[in-house]
């Protein structure tokens, strides 16, 4: 790397291939974008499954869909635009050189973070007790559908995904706060604060979806 | 253009053939004289605009709007025609006439067989009567095949969930060559079949009498075209040697090994089973791959195959 | 300069009430039972809604290079592609069935 | 370029250098050691262990082709049995298709190029390009293993439920492909990223090499189709472990949903191997003919054009699928409008030709060669795009022979073209032109003895696929076998050359072929931070007509320690976009 190059204007966080501080800047927002335009058509090709069979069974989603519990649902919903704005406020933080802000707030994130994934847990525990498990493990009979397993397989698929992108999520954030207590970050150059924020929003913004078509079908 | 078509494609034997192999002609010969077109231009240019000198000037094009658009919109009028033409034949193609006569068709792995109305299953060999549209209604038993008939042109795959259908008018008597194109694991290339056109006499003739052609053979007998009929061959053999599936020669009363380590007497009742509900027991060393027979045989048929593996030593 | 929009505290509180406000209304909606097919409608409008507030104001795309948007929006127009051809067969799919 | 805003014209002090000829210190000698390759962010040397990689690959893949029209020599079985021929047609097409053409082009000379013809130091996220090289390392370490441990018989399509129920590897090889796949994501997004925010100071958009514009267009369609791929190769290992159902149809799944979402991505793929030889295409025949490019916009935009509607016309591998007819309609219908722009292509092409002053150098001949054979697979791919065409010639040899001439013919000629154009800028060293067109010939003469009787068998109703076949196909065979072997001959002599090149070649000149492409405005091989100076761009990269003094602008370095100034004021347009 050339950050070791003897260059008087070059600040550390700048690596020698860009001219300065905001064209790099510029160019890691514009990469995660692109990252996520991939995210979007990742759990697109399931939403994509998701569509399918639903038009195939619209009854199927009907009655399946009451065995999931739409309060925790909604609770979690609440818990990730929560997480959402710590996040943005972190970001916030870093950029008005606050570093003991940003801390704080990504520590909120985080908790918040680990709160839905415990909610999922319980939901998830309470499914498999009943004998809802995903594909050929699927062994409930409280559903008439011939095809109540396929509706759970797309609901553990699409929940497991996401959950999967939140448990990423927790990592990249203590990552963030650990580089951040060292004092990697400051209104000069956040930029992995910013980026991983972008994710974070994305994983929200996938659940926002998830929970009106997984648990709100009326 | 005669030369070309017998070169080019197999004998045209079904009534939509003929449109098809129109349209293959015509995108045939306007592609290779374009294809002429452009192979003479580009050697032409590469000879005539050679390099004399390292100094050569070359003159500043950069673009013609008016042979841009030309050259976008006589393959655009050509591709329109095609696609107007081909869908015309696909319609033919996938519409069958109202009258059509029905056979079921059920894939397996490794084998065609089809059901008549009379009840009457053949297995790798098709039965219709000439000059009469044919409706194929087909499903597959395992995995995802494919109905190819080269002389009728007509293909649609077998799903295992779902029926499809392909219809066909034979123009003449004779035989055609049936192959599966969708790939379907290890004898696909030897899932092949036959379709025999018969005159309309002819037809019912074999429809009424098909079940009882070897009455008077002896049973053994029966049994062996049974086999040679139904399909066995492809993975079984007779002469000891190791197929997809274990050899008929001296099973007769044998004792083999199963996968869970039974050791099992390959008696009638054995033998009935493997025909009826082959994966039930498996022998060692062997896949679970063959498809049930279970109402493609009838019990007397199965008595009979039964009775040709006992001559087998 | 477009990348660096910073965002007072009192405004991203008042995003996530908003977002706050839209769930509770998502939720809501469900218990007054709308005929089908409106209900899908207005379950997916609500998170239409819902997304375009994260993504324009959490994720900064009100302020962001017109770029960034151009590639939100092409993502949506390939799942729309993908979504809607695949249904062009699915939704039309005419199966013969055996008559014996 | 930091601000948007300064779209305006500005003025900049410039002065000309000279490309080093035969410098003493390159990117190949600025760090020794095998562990200076493994870690290096060098973009050219990433591009070099691709294009070691996928040397390996092509040579793989090449063996088991040859093994498998060794065993189709006779209709019976001669030396292979049928499981073994099944595993080696799918490891032959899933080896060729995404372990060498995917990354080929692209991945490959892509990342040697693609910076050096912006004039940047390095792509956008030099860290983040190894990590992609070995994202595909660990991909294919996973192939590797589920080929030594079960093998796989599927078909490089995976298609359903054969590909759920078979006893084969497959939960391994999908997953190492499922990992190649981030590879292929990661270098699009550095690609765009890399397009977007680090060309030189005056190359705007309408300045970009014909090159940029094809990677551009490439590595979009992987940002958009690959994802696709990886859920679905994830479902179909879901579908395998825990059997959810979704394609499966013994557990009431869709098989033919599996077919939609698998073709699309790997009808774009088609575009992602394709698209990035137009480029090198471009290139080498503006060069080669000495003379600017005829229709800029229109190959540029034809790119792009393709790109795009090649994400609407995968149903068109499904026409006896049992998709809806109305579906086979609408694909059909969309998959000629792919032939305009490709057609445009080719006759702009031409025309460039027109009056040009032409040089039958080896990438020139191999640019020759791609337009005869590119055009072919076009053509037939307009016969398959007719839907009762189709129904006749689909899964049969006529396919088999339509994308061997689409990718063969057109994209590995393509990569040949670009090898042979760029391998000068690679290694400093000069190939044997007289070698190079000998095996260009006997490449092109076996390429055609093995896919031209492919094209009347398979019309003739040869379905692809098999192990045995009927008698009347053997002639066809044979023939194919023949020519296939005569292809491996030219590829031998190519191997030879090339590594007599690299050891004892002579050395090259920073510009051997007189382009304009700023490429090869640096020496031979390039430095290590690709150029000395900083570029400035006031002509497009085929402007023949400009005196060549005018293509080695630059602004002095802060650090490189030129400190006498040749004052000259050009007006140079900002290249940030307007955003």
């Amino acid at each position: 790397m050339s950050e070791t190059s003897a260059e008087t204007k070059h600040p550390a966080h700048l690596h020698h291939h860009f001219v300065d501080s905001d064209q790099q800047f510029e160019s890691s927002k514009m990469g995660m974008w692109i990252f996520l335009v991939t995210e979007i058509l990742f759990f697109g090709g399931l939403f994509a499954a998701y569509i399918v069979y639903r038009a195939w069974y619209p009854e199927l989603y009907l009655e399946a869909s009451q065995e999931l519990d739409a309060f925790w649902g909604a609770i979690n919903t609440f818990v990730l635009i929560g997480s959402s704005l710590t996040v943005a406020m972190a970001i916030r933080s870093a950029q008005l050189n606050q570093i003991r802000g940003l801390i704080i707030n990504l520590w909120i994130t985080i908790g918040l973070a680990c709160t839905f994934m415990v909610i999922k847990y319980f939901e998830y525990a309470e499914k498999l007790e009943k004998g809802i498990a995903p594909g050929i493990y699927y062994t409930y009979d409280g559903l008439e559908h011939e095809k109540a397993n396929i509706f759970f397989s797309i609901y553990y698929m699409m929940t497991g995904l996401h959950g999967l992108h939140v448990i990423i999520g927790i990592g990249l954030m203590l990552w963030l706060v650990w580089k951040a207590k060292r004092g990697a970050y400051h209104s000069e150059y956040y930029t992995p604060v910013e980026i991983t924020g972008l994710y974070w929003h994305l994983v929200d913004v996938i659940w926002i979806f998830l929970f009106p078509l997984l648990y709100l079908i009326d | 253009m005669n030369r070309l078509t017998e070169f080019m494609l197999p004998p045209a034997k079904s009534t939509t053939a003929g449109e098809v192999d129109a349209l293959f002609h015509f995108i045939n010969v306007t592609s290779i004289i374009l294809l002429a077109g452009i192979t003479f231009t580009i050697i032409y240019f590469a000879w005539k605009y050679r390099r004399r000198s390292e100094d050569d000037v070359t003159p500043v094009i950069t673009h013609n709007s008016k042979l841009e658009i030309t050259w976008s919109v006589i393959p655009l009028i050509l591709v329109m025609i095609v696609f107007g033409w081909g869908l015309s034949g696909y319609m033919n193609l996938t519409t069958a006439p109202d009258d059509a006569y029905e056979v079921r068709v059920v894939a397996k792995s490794w084998l065609w067989e089809f059901h008549y109305q009379n009840g009457h299953v053949s297995v790798n060999e098709l039965h219709v009567p000439v000059d009469r549209p044919v409706k194929l209604v087909m499903s597959s038993d395992d995995v995802i095949h494919s109905f190819f008939v080269p002389d009728y042109r007509i293909k649609r795959d077998v799903l295992p969930n779902r029926y499809t259908s392909v219809w066909f008018e034979a123009i003449e008597t004779g035989e055609s060559i049936i192959h599966c194109t969708e790939y379907c694991g290890r004898a696909h290339s030897d899932m092949n079949a036959t379709v025999f056109v018969h005159t309309q006499e002819d037809f019912e003739t074999w429809l009424e009498s098909a079940d009882a052609i070897d009455e008077d053979m002896p049973p053994a007998e029966r049994g062996e075209a049974l086999v040679t009929r139904s399909g066995c061959m492809a993975c079984h053999s007779t002469d000891g040697s190791r197929m997809v599936g274990p050899t008929f020669q001296g099973l007769w009363m044998a004792e083999r090994t199963m996968e869970d380590g039974e050791v099992v007497t390959a008696d009638e009742n054995y033998i009935r089973e493997s025909i009826l509900e082959p994966n039930a027991r498996i022998n060692e060393g062997y896949d679970p791959v063959m498809p049930s027979y279970q109402g493609t045989l009838s019990d007397r048929q199965i008595d009979d195959i039964i009775e040709y593996i006992k001559t087998l030593d | 300069m477009s990348g660096h929009h910073i965002s007072s505290a009192k405004f991203l509180w008042g995003v996530a009430i908003v977002l706050f406000f839209l769930t509770f209304l998502t939720v809501a909606v469900t218990w007054i039972h709308i005929p089908e097919p409106w209900n899908v409608v207005v379950a997916i409008a609500i998170a239409v809604v819902k997304a375009t507030i994260v993504v324009a104001f959490f994720m900064n795309l009100w302020w962001d290079s017109r770029f960034n948007t151009i590639l939100l929006v092409m993502s949506i127009v390939f799942f729309m592609i993908l979504i809607g051809i695949t249904l062009l067969d699915t939704l039309f799919r005419v199966d013969p069935i055996p008559t014996f | 370029m930091s601000t948007p805003e300064a779209s305006t014209t500005k003025k900049v002090q410039v002065r000309r250098y000279k490309p080093e000829e035969n410098p003493k210190e390159h990117y190949l000698n600025a760090e020794k050691g095998v562990w200076a390759w493994m870690t290096t962010i060098d973009h050219k040397k990433i591009g070099l262990l691709y294009l070691g990689s996928i040397t390996f690959f092509f040579f793989v893949g090449g063996m088991l082709a040859l093994l498998l029209r060794t065993e189709l020599l006779t209709p019976a079985q001669s030396f292979i049995d049928a499981d073994v021929y099944n595993q080696v047609f799918t490891l032959h097409g899933a080896i060729m298709i995404f372990f060498f053409l995917v990354p080929s082009v692209p991945a490959a000379l892509g990342n040697f190029i693609l910076p050096l013809q912006l004039g940047a130091k390095d792509v956008a996220f030099p860290r983040l390009n190894l990590a992609s090289f070995y994202i595909y390392t660990i991909g294919t370490i996973f192939t590797l293993i589920a080929i030594f441990t079960g093998g796989i018989d599927t078909g490089w399509t995976f298609y359903t439920p054969y590909s759920t129920q078979t006893g084969t590897n497959v939960l391994l090889m999908t997953f190492g492909i499922f990992i190649l796949g981030f590879s292929s994501i990661l270098t699009g997004v550095n690609f765009i990223v890399t397009i977007h925010k680090l060309r030189a100071p005056g190359l705007t958009w309408n300045k970009l090499p014909l090159n940029v514009w094809a990677l551009y267009a490439t590595s979009i369609i992987q940002v958009l189709a690959t994802p696709v791929l990886a859920i679905t190769l994830l479902l179909l290992v879901m579908e395998r472990a825990l059997g959810i159902g979704v394609f499966d149809p013994s557990i009431g799944g869709d098989p033919v949903l599996f077919q939609h979402f698998f073709w699309f991505y790997s009808h774009p793929a088609v575009y992602i191997m394709i698209v990035p030889g137009f480029g090198v295409i471009s290139e080498v025949i503006s060069t080669f003919s000495r003379k600017v490019i005829f229709g800029y916009w229109a190959i540029a935009l034809s790119s792009l054009a393709i790109a795009f509607i090649g994400f609407l016309v995968w149903g068109h591998h499904m026409f006896v699928a049992g998709q809806s007819s109305l579906a086979s309609m609408v694909f059909s219908f969309l998959t000629f409008l792919v032939g305009i722009p490709t057609g445009i292509k080719i006759f702009n092409w031409l025309a460039t030709m027109y009056k040009g002053s032409i040089d039958m150098k080896a990438p020139m001949l191999y640019a020759m060669v791609f337009l005869f054979l590119f055009t072919i697979g076009g053509f037939t791919g307009i016969m398959l795009g007719s839907l009762a065409v189709d129904i006749h010639l689909h899964d049969t040899y006529y396919v088999v022979a339509h994308f061997h001439y689409v990718m063969m013919g057109g994209m590995v000629m393509a990569l040949l073209a670009g090898l042979h154009y760029w391998w000068p800028k690679m290694f400093g060293k000069m190939y044997s032109e007289f070698f190079a067109r000998i095996s260009c010939v006997i490449i092109f003469i076996g390429f055609n003895l093995a896919f031209l009787p492919q094209f009347v068998m398979g019309s003739q109703g040869m379905p692809r696929r098999y192990f045995n076949y009927i008698d009347q196909y053997q002639a066809f065979h044979q023939l194919s076998t023949i020519g296939a072997y005569i292809m491996a001959v030219g590829f031998v002599i190519m191997a030879g050359y090339m590594i007599h090149s690299l050891l004892r070649g002579k050395p090259a000149s920073a510009n051997p072929w007189g382009s304009r492409a700023m490429e090869w405005q640096t020496s031979s091989p390039a430095p290590h931070h690709n150029f000395e100076h900083i570029p400035v761009i006031i002509n497009g990269p085929y402007d023949y007509h400009k005196p060549m003094s005018e293509f080695q602008l630059g602004i002095a370095h802060s650090t490189n320690g030129h400190q006498s100034f040749e004052k000259v004021d050009v007006n140079v347009k900002s290249a940030e976009e307007k955003a």
